[in-house]
C-alpha cells in the first residue's frame, strides 16, 4: 500500500484528533495550542498534496500569526476563567448538533458518491510543478491573471488594520486605569 | 274645470304649508282663517268638480299633470280622476273635513303648549293626502296619499306628544299600517307584472281580460290588497291601532279615524272592484273577516268605560259591516254605509269631544251623567247619532244603509243565512253599546267631579254648528239609499242605486235567486225589533238602575274582563310577534352573528397574526449559537431539497 | 496517490467539527477557533481539488482565504477586546442585550 | 506568458478604484487634520461619491471588461454601482449630524464607509467568484467595524461581535460553496461554469448541487433571508443608527447584485432547481419578517424585521426572473433606498445630543410638532407599506406584475397579503405621530436644525415621489440593465 | 368634450388641492379661517361641477368629457376620465356633501382644524377621481389612496376606540383591493395576450372574454374588494365601528359617498368585465343582498346608539341598491342608481342631525334623549323629514328609488323582492321608534331642558338636503332622464357577450324618448 496514504491517514486522524480537542478542550488556551496542532497536520498533508509551499505559508501565517495573535489577546484578556464543562445544553444546542452530523452524513455521501466526479483537468501536474518550481509558477499567475485580486485585497488588509486601531485603540482613558 | 283638478288637493297643501311656515309668527287668527278656509275653498272646488262630472262623458274627469316616474317601461304618471266613487269621495271628505276644521278651531282654541298651528298644517296636510288618495288615477299615486294619511294619523295621534301613550299609539298606528302597506306594495308590483302599467283605469278595464276567474293571481293580488285594507280600515287581525288611536284630540278621531281615512280601505276595494268580482275566494275572506270584526268590535265596545273608546271600538264594528257588504259583491251598499256613517260617526266623535271640552277631559264616562241638562245642543245631537249608528227605523241613515247590508249579507249570492246572524247580532249590540254610552253620559244623576261640575257648559257655535249641520246629515243623509220595499209604495227613488248604475263590477255568477218579498220584510223586522229593545233597554239600565248593571257586570265578571281587555289581544301580539323578533334580532343576530362569528372572526385573523409574532419572536433570543443553529438547519433543509 | 475523496471527507470532518463547535461553545474566542477550523476544511478541499485536478485556481484562492482569515482575526479579536473591556465576559449567552 | 494591462482594464474599475483610492485619501485627510471636525471628510466623501457617479455615467453602455473577463462595467454592473452610491452619499449626508450627536468625532467613519462602498461595487462587476468573496468580505469587515464603532457603548460591540461571528460563519459556507463549484467546474469565473454546465455529465455533478446550496446559504445569510435572518434585528438594533440605515440598503442590494448575477450568468442552467428552493424561501421570507415586525416598539427593530419582509419582495422578483422580474431587482432596491433612508433620516433628526429617540412612543404627537418631518415620516411609512403614488407601490407593482405573467399566482397572493399585514405596523407609526397626545417622553420641541439631513430627507422625499408617480424613466433604464443577463441566460 | 375648453373632470378633482395648498400655509392656529377656506373651495368646486349636469347629453352611450393622456408608458398606463349618466350623479353627490360635510361640522372639530379641512379636501380628490378614472390603474391609485384622508378622519377626530375602527377600516379594505390588484394584472396580461399592448383602459377590457374558471375567480377578487365597500352582508362589520367612532363629516361622507364607491364597482368593473360569472353568482348575490337587507334591519332595531342605528340602516339600503343593482333590468338599475343618491343624502342627512345633538350634548345614546320634540322643535321636524326619506316615504326620495328596485327585482327574483319588500315595515319600526324615543315624551333628562335649537348655519346646512329629499320624491325625472342611456347601456353590456361587444362600444346615440327635456305642462286627457 502506498505510503503517501498512510501518512495521509495518520495526519488526517491526527488533525481530526486535534480538532476534536478545540472542539473539547475546556480552557481557551488549550484549544488555541490543539488549533495550532491541527494546523500542522493539515500542512503536513498539503505537503503531501504537493504542494510544499502552500503548507509553508500555512504554517507561517496560520500557525504563526494568526494563533499568535489569538493567544495574544487570549492572555491579555487573562482569560484564566476556565470554561466549566457544562455546554449548557440547550434544545437548540442539541438540534444543532444533530443537524451539524446530518450535513456531515450528507457531505460524505456526497463525496463518495460515484456520480461525484471532479472538474477538466488543468495543466500543472505535480510533475510540472515539481521541475518548474511552484514558487514561479504560482508567482507567474498571482501576477497576470491574479493581479487584480492581489491588488484590491490589499484594501482589505487596510480596512482590517484601521479597524483595529478604531475598535481596540482606546479613546479618553477612563481614570485610575493605565491603558494596557 | 277639469284643467284645475290638481286645485282641489292643492288647496289643502298650500294651507299645510302656509300654516306650517307662517303659522307660528302670525298667529291664531291667520291660522284659523288659513285651515278651514283652504278645506272650505276645495269643498266649493269639488262640488264643482262633482256637478261637472255628472254631465261629462262617462260622467268621469280626468287631469294628466306630469310624469312622475319613468323607468323602462314603467312609467307613472300624476293624474287626476274624478268619477262618481271618487265624486262623492271627495265631497265626504272636504265637506265633512270642513265641518271638522271649524269645529275645530273652538275645540282646539285654548291649545298653547302643543301649537295650535301645527294641528292645522297637520289636518290640512292630511285632507291634501286624501284628496290625492282618492283622486289619483295611478295605483302608485294612490299610495302616495295612502301612505301620506298613514303619516298624518302618525303626527296627529302623536299630537299631545308628551304622553307617552300618545307617542307609543302613534308609533303602533304607523307600524301596524305598514304591516299593511306591504301588502299593497307587494299586489302593485303582482299588477305591474301582470298589467304592465297601474293606471286604475286600465288595470280594472282590461281585470277580465287579462285574469282567470278565481286563478291564483288574482286571488293573490286582491287578498295582498285587502291585507292593506285591514291595516287602513282597522280589521281583524290588524284593527289594534285604532282603539289607541284615540290617544289623539277628538277632532282626529272624528275626521280621520271615523269618517275618511279610515275608510280608505274600502276604497280601494271598490275601485277595483273589477279585480275583486274576479276572486271569489277572496271575497268570501273578505265578507267572514268583516263579519267577524264587526262582531268582536261591538262586543268590545260594550264593556269599554272611555266614552271615545266606545266610538272606536264601534267605528271597527262599522268598518267591518262595509267590508261584510263589500264581500258579499254589494259595493255599492258598501259605500253607502261609508257616506252615512261618516255623518253620524262623525258626528257622535264630535259630541264626545263638545263632552270632553266641556268635562275638562274626561273621558270616563263613569265620571259623567245627566249633562243633557248642562248642554242641550251636544246631548240630543248625540242621541240622533246614536238612533242613527244604532239603525232607528224610517226616519235616521244608518238604518236605511245598515239595513241594505244585512239583506244584502243574506240575499246576494255569496251571502248566506249565518252572514245575516252575525249581522243581525251585531246590529243589536250596537244599539245596546251606544245607548249604554248616551244613558251613562247625558241621563241618570250627575256623577261629575264637583270641583269642575259648575264649569260644566254648553260649547261656542264653531263647536255646536257643525254638530247641528252633521245632525241634520246623519237623518237625511240615508234618504238617497231607500229600498225599494220602502220606496216602492210611495215612489220614492233609490237614488244611490240610480247614481251608482252600473258603475261597480258585479259577480259573474249573478243569478242571484229571489226571494219574496215577504222574507225581506221579516228579517228587517227582527233586527229593527232587535234593535230598538238594545237601544230602549240600555237605555234603561245605565241610566236608572246602575246599581244591577254593576250587579250583573260582576255576575260574568270573567267574560267582562275578557271584553275589558279586548281579549288579550294585544298582549299576544307582544308576546308571540314581537318579543321573539326583538330577541332574536339582539340575540342572535347581533350579539353573536354579527359580533362573535364575524367580527370574531376577523379580530381572530388579526389576533393569530400577533401571536404568531409573539411566538417567532422566542427564536430571537439573542444568543449567537442559536442563530448558527438556524443557519445550519436552513442548510441542511436546502441540501436535503437540492440533492434529494 | 492519494484520492480526492479522502481528502474531501476529511475537510468535511472538519467542517462539521468547526460548525458544532460554533453551535456549542460559548467562549467567544474558542468559537471563532472553530471558525478558523472551517476555514481551513474550506483550503484542504481546495488544495484536495487542485491537486486532483492538476489546476493551479485552488491553491491561489488558498492564498486569499488565508489573508482574509487574518483579516477577520485582526477585527474580530479587537471586537472581543472591545466587548471583553465594557463587559468582562466572552460568553456569548450571556452577550444577549439585543434581543426578541 | 506575456500580459499587458490595458486602459480598458483600468478603465473597467476605474469607478472602485476611486472609491478605494479616496477612501485612503480620507484617512490621511483625517490623519492630518485632528480636530478639525469631521465635516470637512463628509464632503470629501460627498465629492467622492459624485465624482464617481460620473464616472459610472460616462462608462455606461460601453460594456467594457477587463482583467481577463473577470470584471465588467456592463449596465448591470453599473446600475447597482450608482445605487450604493446613492446610498452611500445619503448615508453620507445623515451621518454627518449623528456623529456629532453621538460624539463619535473621527474620520475613519467615511473612510470605511466608502470602503464598503468599494466593496459592493466590486460585488455587483466582478465575474469572479474570488473577486466577488473579496468584495464581499471588504464590504463584511468594513460594516464590522462601522457596527461596533460605538466603543463605550455595549449594544454597538455586541451588534459588532453577533455580526462578526456569524458573518464570519456564513462566509465559510460560502467558500464551501465555491470550493464545490471550482471542484465540479475547474474554475470560479462565471462564464466557465456556465460553459461547463452545458456539459450533461457536470450538470448530474452533486458537487453542483452542493455548491449551490452552500452559495445560496451565503447569500441568503447577507440578505437576510429566511432561516437565515435571525442576525439582522439584532444587528440593526445595536448598530449606530446611520449604519443601519447603511446595512438595510446596501449590503442587502450588493447580496443581491451578486446573487442575481452568479445565478444569472453562471447557474441559469440549473434554474429549474433554484427556483423552487427560492419560491419557498421567499414566502417564508415575506412571512416571517412582517409577522415578526408586527410585535416591536422599537423603530429600529421594526425596520430590520420589515427590511427582511423587503428582501422577500425582491427574492419574488429573482424567483420570477425574466426581464421584469430582475428589472424590479433594480427598480425596487433603489425605490427602497430611498423610503428606508428617509425614513432611518427623521430618527436621526429626531434624535438629541446622547440620546436616541427609537421607540414608538417617543414620537407620539410628532406629526404637529414637526409637521413637514411628520408629512414626510407619513409619506416613508406609506412608500414601506406600498401605497400608491409612492416608489414603494411602483416597485411591489412591477414585481407582482411580472410574477404574475410568469404565472407565480399564489406567490403574488402571499406578497399582497403581506404587504397587507405590514400596513399594520407602518400605520402603528401614523398612530402614534398622529394620533395620540404627546408623552412626557415623546419629542415636545422641534428637533435641532441640520442642512444635510434635510437635504437627505428631501431627496428621499423627491425619490420615493418621483418614482411613485413617474416610474416609467426608472423602468426602462433597469429593463435595459438586466438585458444582458437574459441574454446570457 | 369639455366646457368652456377646460378639461372640466381634472378641474373638478383636482381644484381642492388648491384649497389644501392654501390651508398648508395657514398658521395652524387660526381655525377659523382654515374653515373658511375649505368652505370655500368646496362650496367651488360644487358650482364648477354643477355646470356638468346641462353639459351632459343625456342620450350619448359613450363616455363624455373623455381626458386621455399618456402617463406611464412603461405599463401602458394613461390618465383617462370620462363620465357617464351613472358616475355623473355620483360625482355631483360628492362634491354637494364636501361642502355639507364641511359646513356641517363647523363647531364640532375641537382641535386641528387645519388637518381636518385638509383630510376632508384630499378626500374629496380621491373619491371624484375614483368616480370619473376610466384607466383602471389610475382607479386602483384613486381607491386605496383616499383611505387615508378618511383613515385620519376616524383616527384623529374620532371618539374612544377610534384607532380600532380606524384600523380596522383599512386593514378590511386593504385585505380586499389586495386581492383585487391581482386580479386587476392578471386582467392586465389577459388583455396583452389578446390585443398584444398594456393597457389598463377600461374600455379595451370590457372587449375581453376570458374562459371560464378564471372568469369566476377574477369576479370573485373584484366582487369581494367590492363587497367590503358597499358592504354587503356579511362583509359589514367594520362599518358600524368605523360610523361609530368616526366624526360626523367623517361619517357623511363615509355613508354618502364611500359605500357607493363599492356599488360603484360593480357596476363599472365587476359585472360588465365578467359577464357570465355575474350570471353564475347572481342567485348567490341576490341572495347576500336581501339578507343584508333584512338583517340589517332586524340588527337596527336593537341598537342604543342612534349612529349604530344608522350604521346599519346603511347595510339595509345598500342591500336594496345592490338587489336593484343585480335585478339587471332599466327599472332596477336605474332605481339603484337613483338609490344611491337618496341614501347619500338621506342617510348623509341622518349623519348630520345626529351630529347635531352630539355638538350639544355629547352623546349619541338614545336613551339619553326624550322629549326633545318641545325644546328643539325646528331640530325635530327636519329630523323628521330625513327619517321619513330614509324610512321610503312615497312622496319622499326614499320610496322612488326603492319602489323601482322591487320593480325591477320582482321580475327576477319574486321571493327576493317580497322579502325585501318586508323591510318597509322593518324600517318603520326602528327610525320610528328611535325617533319616539329621542322626541317624544316629557323631557326626562334634565340636561335636555337646555339644549338650544339649531341655528341658521345648521338649518342651512339641512336645507339643501331637504331640497333634494323633497325633489326626487315629487319629481324625479331630471334624474332618471340622465341616467337612462347609460343604465341601458349597462345593462346589454351585461347581456351581450365580450367578443359581442365591438358594436356595442361604438359611441352611438339612442333615439330621443323624453330625453333631456322635461315637460310639465298640465295637459287635459
Amino acid at each position: 500500500m502506498d505510503i503517501q496514504l498512510i501518512f495521509f491517514y495518520i495526519f488526517a486522524v491526527m488533525a481530526v484528533g486535534g480538532a476534536l480537542s478545540v472542539l473539547l478542550f475546556r480552557s481557551p488556551v488549550y484549544c488555541a495550542l490543539a488549533l495550532v496542532g491541527t494546523f500542522g497536520f493539515l500542512a503536513a498533508i498539503f505537503i503531501l498534496l504537493g504542494n510544499e509551499f502552500v503548507a509553508a505559508i500555512q504554517i507561517l501565517v496560520y500557525a504563526g500569526a494568526i494563533m499568535v495573535l489569538f493567544l495574544f489577546v487570549i492572555m491579555l484578556l487573562n482569560l484564566r476563567t476556565v470554561e466549566p464543562f457544562n455546554l449548557k445544553w440547550s434544545l437548540p444546542k442539541v438540534l444543532g448538533v444533530v443537524v451539524s452530523i446530518g450535513i456531515l452524513a450528507q457531505m460524505i455521501g456526497v463525496f463518495t458518491s460515484a456520480a461525484a466526479r471532479l472538474g477538466p483537468m488543468g495543466a500543472y501536474s505535480p510533475e510540472r510543478i515539481a521541475q518548474e518550481g511552484a514558487v514561479q509558477i504560482i508567482g507567474q499567475i498571482l501576477f497576470t491573471d491574479y493581479v487584480l485580486p492581489f491588488e484590491v485585497i490589499s484594501v482589505l488588509l487596510m480596512v482590517a488594520v484601521i479597524g483595529a486601531v478604531v475598535i481596540a485603540k482606546r479613546r479618553l482613558p477612563p481614570p485610575g486605569e493605565e491603558g494596557r | 274645470m277639469s284643467d284645475y283638478l290638481w286645485l282641489i288637493p292643492a288647496l289643502p297643501l298650500a294651507g299645510f304649508l302656509l300654516n306650517g311656515l307662517l303659522g307660528r309668527p302670525l298667529g291664531k287668527v291667520f291660522t284659523s282663517l288659513v285651515g278651514p278656509g283652504a278645506i272650505g275653498a276645495a269643498f266649493v272646488l269639488s262640488l264643482l268638480a262633482f256637478l261637472q262630472m255628472l254631465d261629462a262623458p262617462h260622467q268621469t274627469l280626468t287631469q294628466h299633470a306630469y310624469d312622475w316616474i319613468a323607468a323602462g317601461p314603467f312609467h307613472v304618471s300624476v293624474g287626476f280622476t274624478v268619477d262618481r266613487l271618487s265624486g262623492l269621495y271627495i265631497l265626504i271628505v272636504t265637506g265633512v273635513g270642513f265641518l271638522i276644521h271649524l269645529y275645530s278651531v273652538g275645540y282646539m282654541g285654548d291649545e298653547e303648549e302643543y301649537a295650535y298651528w301645527r294641528f292645522f298644517s297637520y289636518l290640512n296636510l292630511f285632507v291634501f293626502f286624501m284628496l290625492l288618495l282618492v283622486l289619483g288615477s295611478s295605483l302608485l299615486l294612490l299610495f302616495v296619499g295612502w301612505e301620506g294619511v298613514g303619516l298624518c294619523s302618525y303626527l296627529l295621534i302623536g299630537y299631545y306628544f308628551k304622553r307617552d301613550s300618545a307617542a307609543k299609539a302613534a308609533k303602533k298606528a304607523f307600524v301596524v299600517n305598514r304591516i299593511g302597506d306591504f301588502g299593497y306594495i307587494v299586489a302593485t308590483l303582482l299588477i305591474f307584472t301582470t298589467f304592465g302599467t297601474l293606471d286604475i283605469a286600465t288595470v280594472t278595464g282590461t281585470a277580465a281580460s287579462k285574469l282567470a276567474v278565481g286563478g291564483p293571481l288574482v286571488t293573490g293580488i286582491t287578498l295582498l290588497v285587502f291585507l292593506a285594507c285591514t291595516g287602513k280600515s282597522a280589521q281583524l287581525p290588524l284593527y289594534v291601532w285604532l282603539p289607541d288611536a284615540m290617544e289623539g284630540p277628538t277632532p282626529v278621531s272624528a275626521l280621520i279615524h271615523a269618517a275618511t281615512m279610515v275608510t280608505a280601505g274600502l276604497y280601494v276595494v271598490a275601485r277595483l272592484s273589477a279585480l275583486f268580482v274576479l276572486a271569489p275566494t277572496t271575497m268570501a275572506v273578505i265578507a267572514i273577516v268583516g263579519a267577524a270584526t264587526a262582531f268582536f268590535a261591538a262586543t268590545m265596545g260594550m264593556a269599554q268605560n272611555d266614552i271615545k273608546r266606545v266610538l272606536a271600538y264601534s267605528t271597527v264594528s262599522q268598518l267591518g259591516y262595509m267590508f261584510m257588504a263589500m264581500g258579499v259583491g254589494a259595493f255599492m251598499v258598501g259605500i253607502f254605509h261609508v257616506m252615512t256613517h261618516a255623518f253620524f260617526k262623525a258626528l257622535l266623535f264630535l259630541c264626545s269631544g263638545s263632552v270632553i271640552h266641556a268635562m275638562h277631559h274626561e273621558q270616563d264616562m263613569q265620571k259623567m251623567g245627566g249633562l243633557i241638562k248642562k248642554m242641550p245642543i251636544t246631548g240630543w245631537t248625540y242621541i240622533i247619532g246614536s238612533l242613527a249608528i244604532s239603525g232607528f227605523p224610517l226616519v235616521f241613515a244608518g238604518f236605511y244603509s245598515k239595513d241594505a247590508i244585512l239583506w244584502e249579507s243574506f240575499a246576494s249570492p255569496i251571502g248566506g243565512t249565518w252572514l245575516w246572524v252575525v249581522g243581525a247580532v251585531t246590529a243589536v249590540l250596537t244599539a245596546f253599546y251606544m245607548f249604554r254610552s248616551v244613558g251613562l253620559t247625558f241621563f241618570g244623576k250627575s256623577r261629575v267631579d264637583p270641583h269642575i261640575e259648575h264649569h260644566v257648559h254648553e260649547s261656542p257655535w264653531t263647536m255646536t254648528v257643525p254638530l247641528m249641520v252633521l245632525g241634520g246629515l246623519a237623518i237625511v243623509g240615508g234618504w238617497v239609499g231607500i229600498p225599494h220595499l220602502l220606496g216602492g209604495p210611495v215612489h220614492l227613488p233609490n237614488v244611490l242605486e240610480h247614481y251608482f248604475d252600473g258603475f261597480f263590477a258585479t259577480i259573474p255568477a249573478a243569478a242571484a235567486e229571489h226571494y219574496p218579498e215577504s222574507t225581506e220584510w221579516l228579517l228587517m223586522a227582527v233586527t229593527t225589533i232587535g234593535a230598538l229593545a238594545g237601544m230602549y233597554f240600555a237605555y234603561q239600565l245605565f241610566s236608572r238602575y246602575l246599581a244591577k248593571a254593576a250587579q250583573w257586570r260582576d255576575a260574568v265578571r270573567p267574560v267582562y274582563e275578557l271584553l275589558a281587555h279586548k281579549y288579550w289581544i294585544d298582549e299576544l301580539y307582544e308576546a308571540v310577534i314581537i318579543k321573539p323578533i326583538r330577541w332574536f334580532s339582539e340575540t342572535v343576530l347581533w350579539k353573536i352573528v354579527d359580533v362573535r362569528l364575524i367580527d370574531g372572526l376577523v379580530n381572530g385573523v388579526a389576533a393569530s397574526a400577533r401571536n404568531l409574532g409573539g411566538a417567532l419572536r422566542l427564536t430571537q433570543n439573542g444568543i449567537i449559537e442559536n442563530y448558527a443553529v438556524g443557519i445550519a438547519v436552513g442548510a441542511v433543509l436546502i441540501f436535503w431539497w437540492l440533492l434529494f | 496517490m492519494i484520492p480526492v475523496s479522502h481528502v474531501l471527507s476529511l475537510s468535511a470532518i472538519l467542517f462539521t467539527i468547526g460548525v458544532t463547535g460554533v453551535i456549542i461553545r460559548r467562549n467567544a474566542i474558542v468559537v471563532f477557533m472553530c471558525i478558523e477550523l472551517m476555514l481551513n476544511a474550506v483550503n484542504l478541499a481546495f488544495i484536495g481539488f487542485a491537486y486532483g485536478m492538476h489546476s493551479m485556481v485552488g491553491v491561489m484562492f488558498v492564498f486569499f482565504v488565508l489573508i482574509v482569515a487574518a483579516a477577520e482575526a485582526v477585527v474580530g479579536l479587537s471586537i472581543m477586546l472591545a466587548i471583553f473591556r465594557n463587559k468582562g465576559t466572552l460568553n456569548v449567552d450571556e452577550i444577549n442585550l439585543l434581543r426578541w | 506568458m506575456t500580459n499587458f494591462l490595458t486602459t480598458a482594464d483600468f478603465l473597467t474599475i476605474l469607478p472602485e478604484t476611486i472609491v478605494f483610492v479616496m477612501g485612503m485619501v480620507v484617512i490621511l485627510f483625517d490623519l492630518f487634520g485632528r480636530g478639525r471636525g469631521t465635516r470637512n471628510l463628509a464632503y470629501l466623501s460627498l465629492l467622492t461619491l459624485a465624482v464617481t457617479g460620473y464616472a459610472c455615467v460616462s462608462l455606461y453602455g460601453q460594456g467594457l471588461t477587463g482583467f481577463r473577463g473577470t470584471v465588467v462595467a456592463d449596465e448591470f454592473a453599473i446600475a447597482f454601482q450608482a445605487i450604493f452610491l446613492i446610498v452611500a452619499a445619503m448615508v453620507v449626508l445623515i451621518s454627518i449630524r449623528y456623529l456629532e450627536a453621538q460624539e463619535l468625532p473621527f474620520g475613519e467613519y467615511y473612510a470605511l464607509l466608502l470602503f464598503a462602498t468599494g466593496g459592493a461595487m466590486l460585488m455587483a462587476s466582478s465575474r469572479d467568484l474570488l473577486l466577488i468573496f473579496i468584495g464581499l468580505e471588504i464590504l463584511s469587515i468594513s460594516s464590522y467595524i462601522l457596527c461596533g464603532m460605538i466603543q463605550g457603548d455595549l449594544r454597538s460591540n455586541e451588534s459588532a461581535m453577533k455580526y462578526f461571528l456569524l458573518g464570519a460563519f456564513a462566509t465559510g459556507f460560502l467558500l464551501y460553496g465555491i470550493v464545490m463549484l471550482y471542484g465540479a467546474t475547474g474554475s470560479t469565473q462565471l462564464g466557465d461554469i456556465a460553459s461547463a454546465l452545458t456539459q450533461r455529465e457536470v450538470y448530474t455533478n452533486p458537487y453542483i448541487w452542493f455548491g449551490l446550496g452552500f452559495l445560496l446559504v451565503g447569500f441568503g445569510f447577507k440578505t437576510a433571508l429566511v432561516p437565515f435572518h435571525m442576525w439582522t434585528p439584532d444587528v440593526y438594533e445595536g448598530a449606530p443608527t446611520a449604519i443601519t440605515a447603511f446595512l438595510s440598503t446596501g449590503p442587502k442590494a450588493a447580496g443581491f447584485a451578486a446573487l442575481v448575477r452568479i445565478l444569472m450568468e453562471a447557474l441559469s442552467a440549473t434554474h429549474t432547481q433554484w427556483v423552487p428552493v427560492l419560491w419557498v424561501v421567499a414566502a417564508l421570507t415575506m412571512t416571517v419578517g412582517n409577522v415578526l415586525a408586527l410585535q416591536q416598539d422599537n423603530i429600529k427593530r421594526m425596520l430590520a424585521y420589515s427590511s427582511i419582509a423587503h428582501a422577500g419582495y425582491i427574492l419574488v422578483a429573482l424567483v420570477v426572473g425574466g426581464k421584469d422580474g430582475l428589472s424590479a431587482i433594480v427598480f425596487y432596491s433603489l425605490a427602497y433606498t430611498f423610503m428606508n433612508i428617509g425614513a432611518f433620516a427623521i430618527v436621526i433628526l429626531a434624535s438629541e445630543q446622547g440620546h436616541e429617540r427609537v421607540t414608538f412612543s417617543d414620537y407620539a404627537g410628532y406629526g404637529y410638532v414637526e409637521p413637514v418631518l411628520g408629512l414626510c415620516m407619513f409619506v416613508f411609512m406609506l412608500s414601506l407599506a406600498g401605497i400608491p403614488l409612492t416608489a414603494g407601490f411602483a416597485g411591489k407593482f412591477q414585481i407582482f406584475k411580472s410574477a404574475i405573467e410568469q404565472g407565480f399566482v399564489w406567490l403574488t397572493v402571499i406578497g399582497v397579503l403581506n404587504s397587507v399585514v405590514s400596513i399594520y405596523y407602518y400605520l402603528r407609526m401614523v398612530v402614534v405621530m398622529y394620533m395620540q397626545r404627546p408623552t412626557a417622553t415623546s419629542l415636545q420641541h422641534r428637533a435641532t436644525v441640520s442642512v444635510p439631513l434635510y437635504v437627505a430627507i428631501a431627496a428621499a422625499l423627491a425619490g420615493v415621489l418621483y418614482l411613485g408617480v413617474f416610474p416609467s424613466d426608472l423602468l426602462h433604464f433597469s429593463l435595459q440593465s438586466v438585458s444582458m443577463l437574459i441574454a446570457g441566460r | 368634450m369639455t366646457i368652456l375648453g377646460l378639461p372640466i373632470l381634472s378641474l373638478i378633482i383636482f381644484f381642492p388641492m388648491v384649497g389644501v395648498l392654501l390651508l398648508l400655509f395657514v398658521d395652524r392656529n387660526s381655525d377659523e379661517l382654515a374653515k373658511w377656506i375649505a368652505l370655500a373651495v368646496s362650496a367651488a368646486t360644487f358650482l364648477i361641477s354643477l355646470p356638468l349636469y346641462w353639459a351632459f347629453d343625456a342620450n350619448e352611450t359613450a363616455f363624455q368629457f373623455v381626458e386621455n393622456v399618456s402617463w406611464i408608458p412603461a405599463w401602458g398606463v394613461r390618465y383617462h376620465l370620462g363620465l357617464d349618466g351613472i358616475t355623473l350623479f355620483l360625482v355631483l353627490l360628492t362634491t354637494l356633501l364636501s361642502v355639507v360635510a364641511v359646513a356641517g361640522t363647523w363647531r364640532q372639530v375641537e382641535h386641528h382644524a387645519r388637518e381636518f379641512m385638509i383630510s376632508l379636501l384630499l378626500l374629496e380628490v380621491g373619491m371624484t377621481g375614483v368616480f370619473v378614472s376610466l384607466d383602471v390603474f389610475l382607479f386602483f391609485v384613486f381607491w386605496e389612496v383616499m383611505l387615508f384622508p378618511m383613515y385620519f378622519l376616524i383616527g384623529v377626530w374620532g371618539s374612544e376606540r377610534r384607532l380600532y375602527a380606524a384600523i380596522k377600516f383599512v386593514v378590511y379594505t386593504m385585505t380586499a383591493s389586495a386581492l383585487m390588484l391581482v386580479a386587476i394584472l392578471a386582467l392586465y396580461f389577459y388583455n396583452y395576450r389578446a390585443t398584444g399592448q398594456f393597457s389598463f383602459n377600461i374600455e379595451d377590457w370590457y372587449r375581453l372574454s376570458i374562459g371560464l374558471p378564471a372568469q369566476y375567480w377574477l369576479f370573485a377578487a373584484f366582487a369581494l374588494a367590492f363587497a367590503v365597500k358597499v358592504p354587503m352582508w356579511p362583509f359589514h362589520t367594520w362599518l358600524p365601528d368605523a360610523h361609530v367612532e368616526a366624526p360626523t363629516a367623517g361619517s357623511v361622507i363615509l355613508a354618502g359617498v364611500l359605500l357607493k364607491m363599492g356599488t360603484y364597482g360593480f357596476l363599472r368593473f365587476a359585472m360588465p368585465l365578467f359577464p357570465q360569472a355575474t350570471q353564475a353568482f347572481l342567485p348567490w348575490l341576490i341572495g347576500l343582498s336581501v339578507v343584508g337587507i333584512l338583517y340589517g334591519a332586524l340588527v337596527c332595531m336593537v341598537q342604543p346608539d342612534m349612529k349604530k342605528l344608522v350604521a346599519y340602516s346603511s347595510v339595509s339600503h345598500l342591500g336594496f341598491v345592490m338587489l336593484g343593482l343585480f335585478a339587471l333590468n332599466q327599472e332596477g338599475v336605474q332605481g339603484s342608481v337613483l338609490q344611491m343618491l337618496n341614501h347619500g343624502i338621506s342617510t348623509g342627512g341622518l349623519f348630520l342631525v345626529v351630529g347635531m345633538i352630539y355638538e350639544r350634548r355629547h352623546t349619541k345614546a338614545i336613551a339619553e334623549f326624550g322629549g326633545l320634540m318641545r325644546v328643539m322643535p325646528i331640530y325635530a321636524t327636519l329630523f323628521l323629514i330625513i327619517v321619513l326619506s330614509s324610512i321610503g316615504l312615497p312622496s319622499l326620495n326614499g320610496f322612488v328609488g326603492e319602489y323601482l328596485i322591487l320593480i325591477g327585482a320582482f321580475q327576477v327574483s319574486p321571493v327576493a323582492a317580497i322579502l325585501a319588500a318586508s323591510a318597509v315595515i322593518l324600517a318603520a319600526v326602528y327610525l320610528l321608534w328611535m325617533f319616539q324615543r329621542v322626541f317624544f315624551g316629557e323631557v326626562t333628562n334634565k340636561k335636555n331642558e337646555a339644549v338650544a335649537d339649531l341655528n341658521w348655519r345648521e338649518v342651512a346646512v339641512l336645507a339643501p338636503l331637504i331640497l333634494f329629499i323633497v325633489w326626487i320624491g315629487v319629481f324625479p325625472r331630471p334624474f332618471l332622464s340622465k341616467m337612462e342611456t347609460s343604465v341601458g347601456h349597462f345593462i346589454q353590456m351585461v347581456h351581450t357577450e365580450p367578443s359581442a361587444r365591438a358594436a356595442l362600444l361604438e359611441p352611438h346615440r339612442v333615439a330621443d324618448e323624453g330625453g333631456s327635456d322635461v315637460s310639465i305642462a298640465l295637459k287635459t286627457q
